[in-house]
């Protein structure tokens, strides 16, 4: 961090700490879900690590309250945990096992838990973004006061459905946030070469949203711009806000990042805002002794997911056939079943 | 018993269904104020006000993505898509969203909405505004299917739909809106996903829905006068798929023809035909023959539009070819 | 036109009376569709007319060169005209006949004219719009020169593939241009009910186009911002245009606008541009007489059209199954035949 | 003869084709720089340059919209979508326009495109990543539709593909690219539209496409220890559809099973299945059984994801039990 000068954080009404433990537990989590893969107990590579994004996942999910639901994209680990998510049950559900969020139907990209407003992950660019509006439609016809808010990417900004969920949203005045996490790459392709303006809040303000960029290192500068975008948000004045950070790592767990140079990822790692919120509170009454305490205790916390998700069994092959459809629905027949009671007859 | 159109049975499900349970909503384009392109919700925005009658703008992937939102969060949206016609613009919501989110998430929650929409030819209205696209939602597990033929059936499954713990699509088809029946609104209920024999007889088999029930009807009426009598079968839910009605009477007569307005290929009539093949192979004295639309794009023009899909005659002429 | 003022025209490089003549055939051959309509000679009743907006198809129209490619949407019947087509096929088609643009296959929604550039009108809203993007991306690879110009309606502002598709041609530099005829409604719903804001072009902006709204009651306006415009696209500088004008009638030949007071429409058809411009034309050393004039001798071929439109023949039912695939490709074989085959073998 | 793998013929045709004909280019999602997300198109943008290998935004939609109007501008586009998952948001300009256009605008032009794109499940990639969705595209009229299996077919039916008038959707099977076989890329061109017999026995006969193909042959194999011989016919080619191949072997030897990864119920199996039995209706001693995915969306957990879609055993056991 040595280029970086880090003022002291003055803020007295934030508990930069507590930010501090949401980042640094996201932070310990991503890197054992790579090991997760590397140890072959994954289900499948399809693993998108949000490290160099945390200050996004905490930020704006510390002003998020009970009752406030959300959807994520397919990097979304962070912003689940940010909300509350158990690590264990994540872990297990990337592993595939049946004790995992989704019972090992879901993994990685499809994780969600209703019960924390977790509205789930999403596989596609874009396809959970048009939930909040609907989210949004029912607080405002509940008057539930609940905001939705919507994560995706900056590849997402190039996904039509963006468009028409938050004109609908400034139009029906919905208590929605659209939250872009802008860590310059979609895969292999630089923000500059999937858009011709990259100053991204303008065009939620085409379309009458309130609309903000900010700077990722810092998770104050995000937590207080999250916080106002929130409070009108919850008043029915929408809004959307950029944080502007860097994909420390590929893409996904097997890409190598060829497409850029060493250099650049080193310069975008130092904007590590993990790193700086660490940096303030070692120079502040908190100290290091007990950052290296509290660090420990996470990682400890994170290598029992591990375990946990490794000694958790697979699901039973039937129950694939569950959860088609509602509870009390009959299940799908198999085609094996099919095929024996069709041969058996004939 | 009452007297109504299939129109207005299918605005009283919706009044009747909204009047019991306020999670329910409607959402579309032109359903308001306009009344629907089509006038089935008509009057509904002043009797339940605007936020339960939501005009939307022309952005037809996030109509579907912000009902499927909705359903998740406690309500039970209806979401209008003007015509089945554009549903490729919101498969992704449907098909990936709508139809996986139980699944993906391990039965955590449902998706209990209904997408309303309409097909079929009839209006010159060409290539993107006539099809008959309930095959891809057919090929789509999680999606539940409807297609009601009868005014009665317009009212009740439509109410069955709304009280589904699933997505369900329900397709309605622009040449019956002005079908009038006797309706007995208070009737026990029809039951979900059953099919309905509309008429028996001992020579042919005839599987249909939506519109092409009405022409197998009439096609019956007419082979009658020459002493063919057929059964016809109403099947009503494409999905659930009531087999077992199709069944028993194929395998009680042994000739069948399946019809439906979609293209042939890929279309729902070859899912019929091979269920029926595969199951009924030994009843079988002929051929399942598929009567279907063609595997074309559909023209303005009135005498080609109606050409490309089946219709009484085709119907009859195939019959007799069958038992000749 | 009592309450308008309309100042004399002082533009001497422009050709108003072709302006001029341009709009009126256009109004003209509209007022004819509905005729054809009501005397239940057309192919459903499926017919948009752009009465009213006759200034956005001759301004931008009277800028587009030979070579220039174009989409438009359900309402493209003056935009053809403006780039001329020949009436007699266009009224064929509009009724379903074998002389029309496309056989009777294709209908008011669908007419198209490879040789005029015209690729295609459609039937779903925003639908033709990404067209210019390939259309721009193939002058681009084939260094042609010419612009392509998608035509869509407000209610199309609101569909997400325009945002893709102004997205891909500023990031590329295309020579496209995007015209959003702005008649105040989407079918029964006027554009404030449809999004919070109105100010379109700013939408365009935000993603690095080049953005004008315009007035379309003077066409010499629109005329001008559409050559500024065009030029900056042939250099590689894509642009979008909002023209604002009135629907002056319902959405479709049967609908008659109850969604709408008689004031508003009263107002609405005062801001007539083929009238404002008669009225200029009148006043300027034209004279009322010529004007008079080349009216009957437009009406007179617009009712020409009609003739030839209901004289014409049918297309031969087995014509439908041609054009389904290259002319050299057999055809999908009949169900009638299908079952005849199948039917005589067992 | 060289040895190759799929990917990398797929490479080899695209390279060739684009060498001879300087209207073919491509755009994507990272087929440039990136060399595509399966790596087929790797390398290509160092031999022809950003302007014919286009790296595209994240816009699915516009990308085939783009590539039809550049088709109907005198190019010849090769667009990929990088997983067929994500056909849903492109459905409306692929279904309504890019398969209509020749159609409704009467002749005047075709829409010379190809889509490629990959499928099915073996990565532990989840319900939107996994499924085998080309009953959508078969159930469209206008659409071509080709799935190879072998490296030759990859190479071959590419180049093919790329000469056709209409659009082409070609779909290869992510389980496929490591293939390595023989190929003769000098070859007499591989027929268009046409299936091939892998393999000739008179048991039974085994109907499949892409990566089925395989399984299809190794079940083969495994029958063939107990004397039970059977035809393998390798479709490719799913339109056009070449049923004669099929017809003659099913009539010679009369007893037949049809395999598809895609789910069962109105998948393409369906419509081979339902055609097999309208056609060969006399010749056929059993039923003909439709061996396809289970009807539920795929698992992210590799047991489930394996188990809900055919794989030889199942293939070996559904004979077993035909032929007893
Ligand atoms: C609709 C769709 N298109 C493409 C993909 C493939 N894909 C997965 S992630 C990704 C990049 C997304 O970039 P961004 O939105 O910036 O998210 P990030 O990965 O940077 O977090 C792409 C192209 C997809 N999953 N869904
Ligand atoms: C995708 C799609 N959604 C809805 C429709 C039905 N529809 C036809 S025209 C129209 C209104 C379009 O409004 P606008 O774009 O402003 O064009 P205008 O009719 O005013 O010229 C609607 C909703 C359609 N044809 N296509
Ligand atoms: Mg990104
Ligand atoms: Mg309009």
């Amino acid at each position: 961090m040595a280029e970086l000068t880090i003022p002291p954080n003055t803020n007295a009404n934030l508990d930069l700490e507590a930010l501090y433990r949401m980042m640094r537990r996201i932070r310990s989590f991503e890197e054992r879900v790579g090991e997760l893969f590397v140890r072959g107990q994954s289900a499948g590579s399809m693993l998108h690590l949000s490290i160099g994004e945390e200050s996004a996942a905490a930020g704006v999910g510390s002003v998020m309250e009970d009752g406030d639901s959300f959807t994520t994209h397919h990097r979304g680990h962070g912003i689940f945990l940010a909300r509350g998510a158990n690590p264990d049950r994540m872990m297990a559900e990337i592993a595939g096992k049946q004790s995992g969020y989704c019972s090992g139907k879901g993994g990685s990209m499809h994780i969600a838990d209703m019960s924390l407003g977790h509205l789930g992950a999403n596989a596609i660019v874009g396809g959970g973004i048009p939930a909040v509006v609907g989210a949004g439609l029912a607080s405002k016809l509940k008057k539930s006061g609940s905001v939705s808010v919507a994560f995706f990417g900056d590849g997402a900004m190039q996904q039509g459905i963006l468009y028409e969920s938050m004109n609908m949203a400034a139009l029906w005045d919905l208590p929605v946030l659209f939250v872009c996490i802008n860590n310059q790459y979609g895969m292999g392709t630089r923000i500059d070469r999937a858009t011709k303006t990259t100053d991204l809040h303008v065009r939620a303000e085409a379309f009458g949203l309130q609309g903000r960029s900010v700077d990722g290192l810092d998770v104050t500068d995000v937590h207080s711009a999250a916080a106002d975008l929130m409070d009108d948000a919850r008043a029915g004045k929408p809004g959307f806000l950029a944080v502007s950070c860097y994909r420390f790592y590929g893409h996904a767990r097997k890409d190598k990042s060829p497409y850029r140079t060493d250099e650049e990822e080193e310069a975008g790692r130092k904007r590590d805002s993990v790193a700086y919120t660490r940096e303030q509170l070692a120079n502040s009454t908190v100290g290091a002794d007990a950052l290296d305490i509290l660090d420990r205790s996470i990682d400890e916390e994170m290598d029992a997911s591990i375990d946990f998700a490794i000694n958790s069994g697979a699901p039973e092959l039937t129950s694939m056939f569950n959860d088609v459809y509602g509870p009390s629905e009959p299940p799908p027949e198999s085609v094996r079943t099919r095929i024996e009671r069709v041969l058996a007859r004939s | 018993m009452v007297q109504m159109t299939y129109r207005e049975a299918l605005r009283q499900a919706l009044f009747d269904a909204m009047t019991e349970d306020d999670t329910i909503f409607i959402l579309g384009e032109e359903v308001g104020r306009y009344g629907g392109a089509y006038g089935v919700t008509k009057g509904l925005i002043d009797d339940f006000g605007e936020d339960r009658v939501l005009d939307t703008p022309i952005s037809e992937a996030a109509i579907i993505g912000a009902a499927v939102g909705a359903a998740m969060s406690g309500m039970r949206p209806v979401a209008e898509l003007m015509y089945v016609d554009f549903i490729g613009m919101t498969m992704d919501q449907l098909g990936n969203q709508a139809a996986k989110i139980r699944y993906m998430f391990g039965g955590q929650t449902g998706v209990p909405m209904v997408l309303r929409t309409q097909g079929g030819t009839g209006r010159s209205a060409g290539a993107q505004h006539s099809q008959s696209l309930e095959a891809y939602i057919m090929h789509t597990p999680g999606l539940r299917l409807v297609m009601p033929a009868t005014v009665a059936d317009a009212y009740h499954l439509l109410r069955q739909s709304l009280r589904q713990p699933d997505p369900v699509v329900f397709i309605e088809h622009k040449g019956l809106y002005t079908l009038k029946e006797e309706v007995d609104l208070d009737a026990d209920e029809v039951p979900w996903g059953q099919a309905v024999v509309r008429r028996q007889g001992e020579h042919v088999v005839l599987v249909a829905y939506s519109r092409q029930v009405h022409h197998a009807m009439a096609a019956a009426d007419t082979l009658m006068e020459s002493g063919v009598k057929a059964t016809v079968i109403d099947v009503r839910s494409l999905n659930p798929l009531d087999f077992k009605t199709i069944q028993t009477e194929v395998e009680r007569v042994g000739r069948v023809a399946v019809i439906s307005e979609g293209v042939m290929t890929a279309g729902v009539g070859a899912e019929l035909a091979a269920r029926i093949s595969e199951e009924c192979f030994d009843y079988l004295h002929d051929p399942v023959i598929r009567i279907a639309g063609e595997d074309i794009p559909i023209s303005v023009s009135a005498a080609l539009e109606a050409g490309s899909v089946p219709e009484p005659g085709m119907i009859v002429d195939t019959v007799r070819r069958l038992l000749e």
